[in-house]
């Protein structure tokens, strides 16, 4: 821990949205909706003043000597493993927890308009505001299992308010499917934890990190020849992908929109599917130690954007559009941190967070309009019929596809630029980069051509919905527009804080890249004329992209569209059914799993081991007592012969004198001693022991000692009988024992 | 393992067989024999009658025989209480059995479960004879003690029997009691036997209804109406 | 005269109760057969009794008579009830515990 | 008398006084019933105060003579590791004699059932007290028949079939501990001449290994029918469905842990060979169970069944955090016992409030409650999330401090791959989320279409059913937030049994063949053992912090 950490109550940020959530959760039901909206706004407002004012007047001071912390408790220290309750903020988590608390306030006071006829109002207020306690726990946590908290209680929160409207089924499958597969991450998230422990003996970032940067540890070799870093990150990234919807685990993400929009702007766009980039750009000092494991996340990242694009350009259902819209854009994001570019990532998940909510929020209030459909195919004109929600879509979505002075380009460029001239994967990957550059400028492409198509099938041309619908469509009541519109500035003007350094030559204009580098290293250098190519590159795609929506689908849907459509109708409905993804996995691992456990429970529980283990027992138990029972004649004479033999029996082998099992005999050249006493005990009564050493029936030697000592004239083969008589019942016992006099001296 | 050869009594094939016998010669001797050459030869033809009651007739004889030797055993109490009790009470019962159930039996021997017994018969004559090793000593006994004249009569023999054995005179006298009332259950006609049972089932019966001590045990049925009622 | 004269008649007439009781088939038979090796128990008591010249013997043999005496009782009870119910008194044929 | 006594002869005594109670009066047993647990949680409320975390050894003694000439001495002692099994007991009694729905639906013979409950406490707790094998015996089997009358008379269907099986499944066991039981004792006699039942002299034994192995697999068969470890598991899902609520609350809550109890008290310390030799096929088995009891919960329909075979799985984890014997995973073991205690005593007083509002166990019966019992919905959510391993609930810290102990087990761990085995039983987090959230979405979400869900008998949970439920969570969210109070008084002991096994296991190296000796046991108690001994995971020691 950096000696001059100062302490500040940064405990109060998740406290307080933890506070307001257990008071609506306990007294909600019965306020009032203004009082249950205060009581959730001030919560997240409050913890908003606590992370500004932390942000922007205490951390600067402290920024490099590892930030601000607060150790509330000691969770849990047994052994060699201790750790604390305790957050700590830095540069980077700071600024996760501006964009939390920031966007979180608006979207409480967005969704009081949204939710305003919803029967469990004030359950939606207290799961949102448990969200953001977990959220901040996530992102303030000083250690990776406090992290871990704050990551499963995210993942919670997602399943609750997936399944807000739980009485419709498919919303709680959803709900459920986000959870498990929110949980198999986090099965690989653990595994990565344990690995660190392993390896660095401690669980607190700064510890790790000081580790790393000095640590040669973490690059020796650990398992199949790669080193800990990369198990450590490639694990992680495991527990990333599933929190931040990247292939293979990004199927739970779509189905999520089954959740309240606001919902989805919050969690499943500005938040929570971040939380894997945050991890990564927290672990950055383990991750650049392994390149191999920089170049899975990268390729991934890449893969999954392209791949979440092209699903995106067949959607009809609003929110699934801007759902693999947020995979895709995810992707970059870890394509960026995936080129070591950690800087250029976050900067894309700052203006992602602006540009992706305000889309949520602008489809929210047109489904509110359209009374809650969301299909595009029904909507169309709707530029003129809600002006405002309009000019918001507008600025978000020129913002996304990068066209020049919005924050995406600037963000989005900074990643292609940075994957074209990342100098982290040294010489045998060096592949990597230019292949995570292509694949991104063709998803550049594709976000451009599918945003487009969205706006032009929304707001331009005639109003394809029924008259019905039609009559009511109206603009959203002020509650609802003043957060679009914040937001739409954020989206318009926030890429200006983190203008890349080698844009302009001037590196010190990218505040960003400034205030990150204390928690994230430096910020890559781009050369000057890559960047000023990549900025023409992309601003040209952005535009193709555009033009070629607006052939496709300007006012409506234009004949360039049909001819494709009946061109390729089975790859459009391939494309439709999201390649068919979901049904590859329940067909692979669901259904196969469930049936295989329920092999499993008739096969070995109830039969291998009730029927067989225990039934046979028992039957066993029941054959014994038959065949006993067949003894039992039921003649009373027979049943005194067996009292009299047995009788008989106990006094013949009471008479017996006791006898060794073995005769002791020990042979020096050819003279043997034998010992037939039994196990060193003198005999009782006087027992008479007669040795025959030549077996020619005659005892040599008679007495009551119980050895003898003799002579063998010549060596070889020989027998050894003795008799022991028991004077008084006058019964005998015999012993003979085979001994071999071989001239190879002693055998015992 | 040791192989057996038990040789019992090695001593008897010895030398010294004519002393042994030696005693046999005095008139003594001859008074022994007589009776003991009787009581084996009756009990043999007891156990062999096919007609129950020669067979009951020989074994009084044999008791007779017997008491005529413990006379000579100097235990003239035992040796009365053996005619009195013995020949006279119990041969009397015997006899009065054998007058109920006289029947001629076909064969001497049952053939079913044979080997057993006859097993069970060679385990007996294998133990006599260990015993019977210890019993016979190597060489002639000496003179046996002097016996006090008052030895074997009906006074010192009481006098021990009430002083110091009080309590097995007690316990044999409590045994005889049950063996009387025993005889007396056991042997009572059958058909009286289950009036009486018939009869107890009924009064145990009418006090379990008359009791209604709690409902609930009555019967599983009624419980689950009764469960339905539980609190809420 | 010596004790193991009559130690032996004792033995002898044990083995013939044996005989009678373990193979003969009247049940009658068999309670004699109990009888003979009761009274050989009865005269081997006696007969040490007067060999160490004690009275012990004899009051053993006393109640030796008095169990026995018992033991006929109940015994010919049961045959009488066995004869009734089953008009046999063989006991090849009364194996009811076979059951 | 000292307070531990108290503690096991107030529940005999208040059994003894519902006795003399007329049948009649229902609700004066009910009251004795509960006064006497809560007085008995109260007064183990003052052994918590009074115990004192830095010593290793037993403290607070209870040393009667019982027996002189057999040398049975009435000994009861506690120490780390029982010291939070007593107050899991102690605490789960008086809740679930709270509960109304502790008798189950047939509610006859209330006495008899208070009497039983009662006598059933104190055979646990003296059981975990007990520091002489005669006692800890006696104590084992007073806890076995309650339990058998309260499957036996209050409980479902085929509960004759459960109970006997329950009964038959143990007492093979426990008469198999019994003769190993003996043999120690012939065995000390032989080696020092005195009779003695005493723990503290019994474990300094050391045998050879052939008679240590049969004594561990004595001990072990007993232990692990009770466990229940995974081939001989297959009683508690029969004893679960058909006990009554409050017979099935105990019987996972706290019967269970005697078989982990038990290994860890006496078949580890006592035989450290035979503990070497069959660590690898407990541990399999272990994992086996995890996986298995995870697999079995996830295709069943009935809610206790599912409920009895997530315990299977739960206490897998616990016998593999016990087997390899480090310092943390030891801990996360014991930890997890009071975890699990907490979360499927709670998960089973739901079903059983479930059961009596809708007389059905099947979940397909269900749907929709959430609309009708809200609060009861939300407790239950609780429950199942601490039951899953949610952090910040109670099953997070005894689960990951399991899996980092197994994970970073030294390489001198009695068992190989370690690391293979905790990313097994790390896949059980995943079964559990499905095969508990799958439950409670069947039961609580979808439609309300059922008629039978709509009746007004459904009422959600009010009055002392809100105190129950209360209880359990404010429990679960306290350990999962606080848990070190639990860890800091357990460490000791821990660090003591861990230390002196391997000492034994040192010792039995150097002289391998010695005949049944005393072995000199120098850290039993007295003095406070070295700043605990990591040998548990040594791991690669980072710079701790400065």
């Amino acid at each position: 821990m950096n000696a001059s950490e100062t302490l500040f109550n940064l405990r109060l940020i998740p406290l307080l949205p933890f506070l307001g959530a257990a008071v609506l959760i306990l007294f909600g039901r019965r306020w009032k909706r203004e009082a249950v909206l205060t009581v959730a706004a001030a919560a997240i407002g409050g913890s908003a003043l606590v992370a500004f004012d932390a942000f922007f007047t205490r951390l600067p001071a402290v920024a490099e000597e590892g930030g601000l912390r607060d150790v509330v408790w000691t969770w849990m220290s047994t052994g060699n493993l201790s750790v604390d309750l305790a957050f700590r903020m830095d540069a980077l988590s700071g600024l996760l927890c501006l964009i939390i608390t920031f966007i979180g306030f608006l979207i409480h006071l967005y969704s009081a308009g949204y939710m305003e006829h919803d029967p469990d109002y004030p359950r939606f207020f207290a799961y949102l505001n448990l969200f953001c306690g977990s959220m901040l726990v996530l992102v303030l946590g000083d250690s990776m299992p406090v992290m871990f908290v704050g990551w499963e209680g995210v993942g919670l929160c997602s399943y609750l308010l997936i399944g807000f409207w739980y009485h419709e089924t498919p919303n709680a499958d959803a709900g459920k499917k986000a959870f498990i597969t929110n949980r198999i991450g986090d099965f690989g998230f653990l595994i990565g934890i344990f690995l660190t422990f392993q390896a660095t003996g401690t669980l607190r970032f700064s510890e790790i990190t000081s580790f790393a940067t000095a640590g040669s540890v973490l690059t020796a070799p650990a398992w199949l020849g790669m080193s800990n870093a990369f198990w450590i990150g490639t694990f992680l990234f495991i527990g990333a992908a599933g929190k931040s919807a990247q292939i293979p685990l990004y199927v739970w993400l779509p189905d999520a929109m089954a959740g309240p929009t606001p919902v989805s702007a919050l969690i499943h766009a500005a938040t929570m599917v971040t939380a894997g980039v945050y991890m990564v750009a927290r672990m950055h000092a383990v991750y650049v130690l392994s390149p191999a494991a920089l170049a899975i996340v990268a390729l991934v990242g890449a893969a999954t954007a392209l791949f979440a694009a092209v699903i995106g350009f067949a959607q009809n259902d609003f929110k699934k559009v801007l759902a693999y819209s947020t995979v895709s854009q995810l992707g970059f994001m870890f394509a960026g941190v995936g080129t070591a570019n950690f800087a250029s990532g976050v900067f894309h998940l700052y203006t992602h967070a602006f540009f992706k909510a305000g889309l949520f929020l602008c489809a929210g209030s047109i489904m509110h309009a359209m009374s809650g459909s969301g299909d595009i195919r029904k909507m169309g004109g709707l530029r003129k019929l809600t002006p405002w929600t309009h000019g918001v879509f507008l600025v978000c979505w020129l913002a996304i596809c990068g066209v020049p002075v919005f924050s995406g380009f600037f963000s989005k460029d900074a990643i292609v630029a940075g994957a074209f001239a990342t100098g982290i994967f040294g010489d045998d990957l060096s592949w990597v980069g230019p292949t995570v550059g292509v694949l991104l400028l063709l998803a550049a492409l594709g976000t451009a051509f599918y945003m487009s198509r969205l706006y032009f099938l929304v707001f331009s041309g005639p109003t394809r919905a029924d008259a019905q619908t039609q009559h009511h469509i109206h603009e959203s009541p002020p509650s609802m527009v003043g957060p679009l519109v914040v937001l739409a500035v954020g989206a318009g003007l926030g890429g200006l804080v983190g203008v890349p350094g080698g844009l302009f030559g001037h590196p010190e204009w990218n505040l960003l890249g400034h205030t990150l580098e204390t928690a994230v290293g430096p910020e890559l250098d781009v050369p000057h004329n890559t960047e000023l190519l990549f900025m023409a590159v992309s601003t040209v795609l952005a535009l193709i992209g555009i033009g070629l929506a607006y052939t496709f689908y300007g006012g409506g849907y234009r004949a360039p569209a049909q001819k494709f459509a009946a061109a390729f109708p089975g790859f459009v409905q391939l494309v439709r059914d999201k390649f068919r993804v979901d049904e590859l996995y329940g067909a692979v691992i669901i259904r196969p799993l469930r049936k295989f456990a329920l092999a499993l429970f008739r096969v070995v529980d109830r039969v291998l081991i009730d029927q067989i283990l225990v039934g046979g027992v028992a039957a066993l138990v029941d054959v014994l007592g038959r065949v006993s029972r067949a003894f039992q004649a039921g003649d009373a004479q027979r049943y005194m012969a067996a009292f009299a033999i047995g009788a008989a029996a106990l006094v013949f082998f009471a008479t017996r004198p006791t006898v060794p099992s073995t005769l002791k005999v020990e042979v020096s050249g050819t003279t043997v001693s034998v010992d037939a006493s039994r196990a060193g005990r003198a005999s009782p009564r006087g027992l008479t022991y007669a040795f025959d050493f030549d077996d020619d029936g005659r005892p040599e030697v008679v007495g009551l000692k119980s050895d003898a000592r003799y002579t063998y004239d010549q060596a070889g083969e020989h027998t050894i009988r003795v008799t022991v008589t028991d004077p008084r019942w006058h019964t005998q016992s015999k012993i003979k024992r085979k001994i071999d006099l071989s001239a190879a001296g002693e055998r015992k | 393992m040791a192989d057996v050869a038990g040789t019992p009594g090695g001593n008897l094939g010895g030398a010294n067989v004519s002393d042994l016998l030696a005693p046999l010669a005095s008139g003594e001797g001859v008074v022994f024999l007589i009776l003991a050459l009787g009581v084996v030869a009756m009990s043999v033809v007891c156990m062999t009658r096919r007609n129950p009651v020669s067979a009951v007739m020989s074994l009084v004889a044999t008791f007779f025989g017997l008491a005529g030797l413990y006379a000579t055993l100097s235990a003239h109490f035992l040796a009365v209480l053996q005619v009195l009790v013995y020949a006279g009470a119990i041969m009397v019962l015997f006899i009065f059995v054998v007058m109920i159930v006289n029947r001629e039996e076909s064969t001497l021997v049952s053939l079913r479960g044979i080997p057993t017994r006859l097993l069970g018969v060679f385990a007996g004559v294998y133990m006599i004879r260990v015993f019977a090793g210890i019993a016979i000593p190597a060489q002639a006994p000496g003179p046996l003690p002097a016996l006090s004249d008052s030895f074997g009569t009906v006074a010192s023999v009481g006098d021990m029997l009430f002083r110091q054995d009080l309590f097995p005179f007690e316990a044999i006298s409590l045994l005889l009691l049950v063996a009387i009332v025993g005889g007396v259950v056991v042997s009572r006609s059958a058909r009286k036997e289950s009036d009486a049972v018939i009869a107890a089932d009924k009064r145990i019966a009418i006090s379990h209804l008359s009791s209604h001590d709690s409902p609930a045990e009555l019967s599983e049925v009624e419980e689950t109406s009764a469960a339905a009622g539980g609190h809420h | 005269m010596p004790t193991f004269y009559y130690l032996i008649l004792s033995f002898v007439l044990f083995l013939i109760g044996t005989t009678g009781v373990l193979l003969r088939r009247n049940a009658l038979v068999v309670l004699m057969g109990i009888e003979l090796q009761l009274n050989a128990g009865n005269l081997a008591m006696l007969t040490y009794s007067r060999a160490l010249g004690d009275e012990k013997g004899h009051v053993f043999a006393f109640l030796i008579i008095a169990l026995a005496a018992a033991e006929a009782a109940v015994g010919l009870a049961i045959l009488v009830g066995l004869f009734r119910n089953r008009q046999t008194i063989n006991l090849d044929e009364a194996n009811l515990m076979k059951r | 008398m000292g307070i531990l006594a108290w503690i096991t002869l107030l529940p005999l005594a208040g059994a003894l006084l519902t006795m003399l109670v007329p049948r009649e009066e229902e609700a004066i047993h009910r009251g004795i019933g509960l006064g006497t647990t809560i007085v008995t949680f109260l007064a183990s409320l003052f052994i918590l105060g009074d115990f004192d975390p830095a010593k290793s050894g037993f403290q607070l003694e209870v040393d009667k003579v019982w027996v002189e000439s057999l040398g049975i001495h009435f000994h009861l002692g506690i120490d780390g590791i029982s010291l939070w099994l007593v107050m899991l007991t102690t605490f789960l009694m008086p809740v679930t004699l709270l509960s109304p729905q502790a008798i189950g639906t047939r509610n006859i013979r209330v006495r008899e059932f208070v009497i039983a409950m009662l006598a059933l406490e104190a055979g646990m707790v003296g059981a975990f007290l007990a520091l002489d094998l005669f006692v800890f015996y006696v104590f084992w089997e007073l806890m076995l028949i309650p339990m058998y009358f309260i499957i036996g008379i209050w409980g479902g269907e085929r509960r004759l079939y459960a109970s006997i099986k329950f009964v038959i499944y143990t007492l093979i066991g426990s008469l198999l501990m019994l003769v190993a039981i003996l043999y120690l004792y012939a065995q000390y006699h032989a080696a020092t001449g005195t009779f003695s039942f005493d723990y503290v002299a019994l474990s300094r034994l050391t045998l050879p290994y052939d008679p240590q192995l049969l004594c561990f697999l004595a001990f072990g068969l007993a232990f692990a029918t009770k466990i229940p470890l995974f081939p001989l598991h297959t009683w508690l899902p029969d004893a679960h469905v058909e006990a009554p609520t409050g017979g099935s609350v105990i019987l996972a809550g706290v019967m269970l842990k005697f078989g982990t109890y038990g290994f860890l008290r006496f078949a580890l310390p006592m035989f450290p060979l035979a503990t070497q030799a069959m660590a690898p096929v407990v541990t399999a088995l272990a994992v086996i169970g995890i996986v298995f009891g995870a697999l079995m919960a996830y295709v069943q329909n009935d809610a206790k069944k599912l409920v009895a075979y997530s315990s299977v799985s739960h206490l897998g984890f616990v016998v593999l955090g016990i087997m390899t014997l480090g310092q943390v995973a030891v801990q996360g073991a014991i930890y997890q016992m009071l975890a699990h205690g907490i979360s499927t005593g709670g998960l089973f007083l739901g079903v059983g409030l479930l059961y009596d509002r809708r007389h059905t166990r099947k979940l397909d019966d269900f749907g929709g409650l959430w609309k009708k019992i809200p609060i009861f919905s939300a407790c239950f959510l609780v429950i199942v999330l601490a039951s899953v391993g949610l952090p910040g609930l109670c099953g997070f810290v005894g689960e990951f401090l399991i899996l980092i102990g197994t994970f970073n087990a030294p390489a001198g761990a009695l068992f190989s791959s370690p690391k293979l085995l905790a990313i097994i039983s790390a896949s059980a987090v995943i079964l559990a989320a499905m095969y508990l959230l799958t439950m409670y979405q069947k039961i609580f979400f979808g439609p309300l279409d059922n008629p039978a869900n709509k009746d007004p008998h459904v009422r959600d949970i009010h009055g002392r059913e809100r105190w129950v439920f209360g209880f359990v969570i404010v429990a679960a969210l306290v350990m999962g937030i606080y848990p070190q109070p639990i860890l800091a008084r357990s460490e000791k002991s821990v660090a003591a049994l861990i230390s002196g096994f391997q000492e034994r296991l040192a010792d039995a190296a150097s002289n391998p063949d010695a005949p049944a000796h005393l072995f000199p046991n120098p850290s039993a108690g007295a003095a406070p053992s070295a700043a605990p001994a990591n040998a548990g995971n040594s791991g690669k020691p980072g710079p701790t912090a400065p």
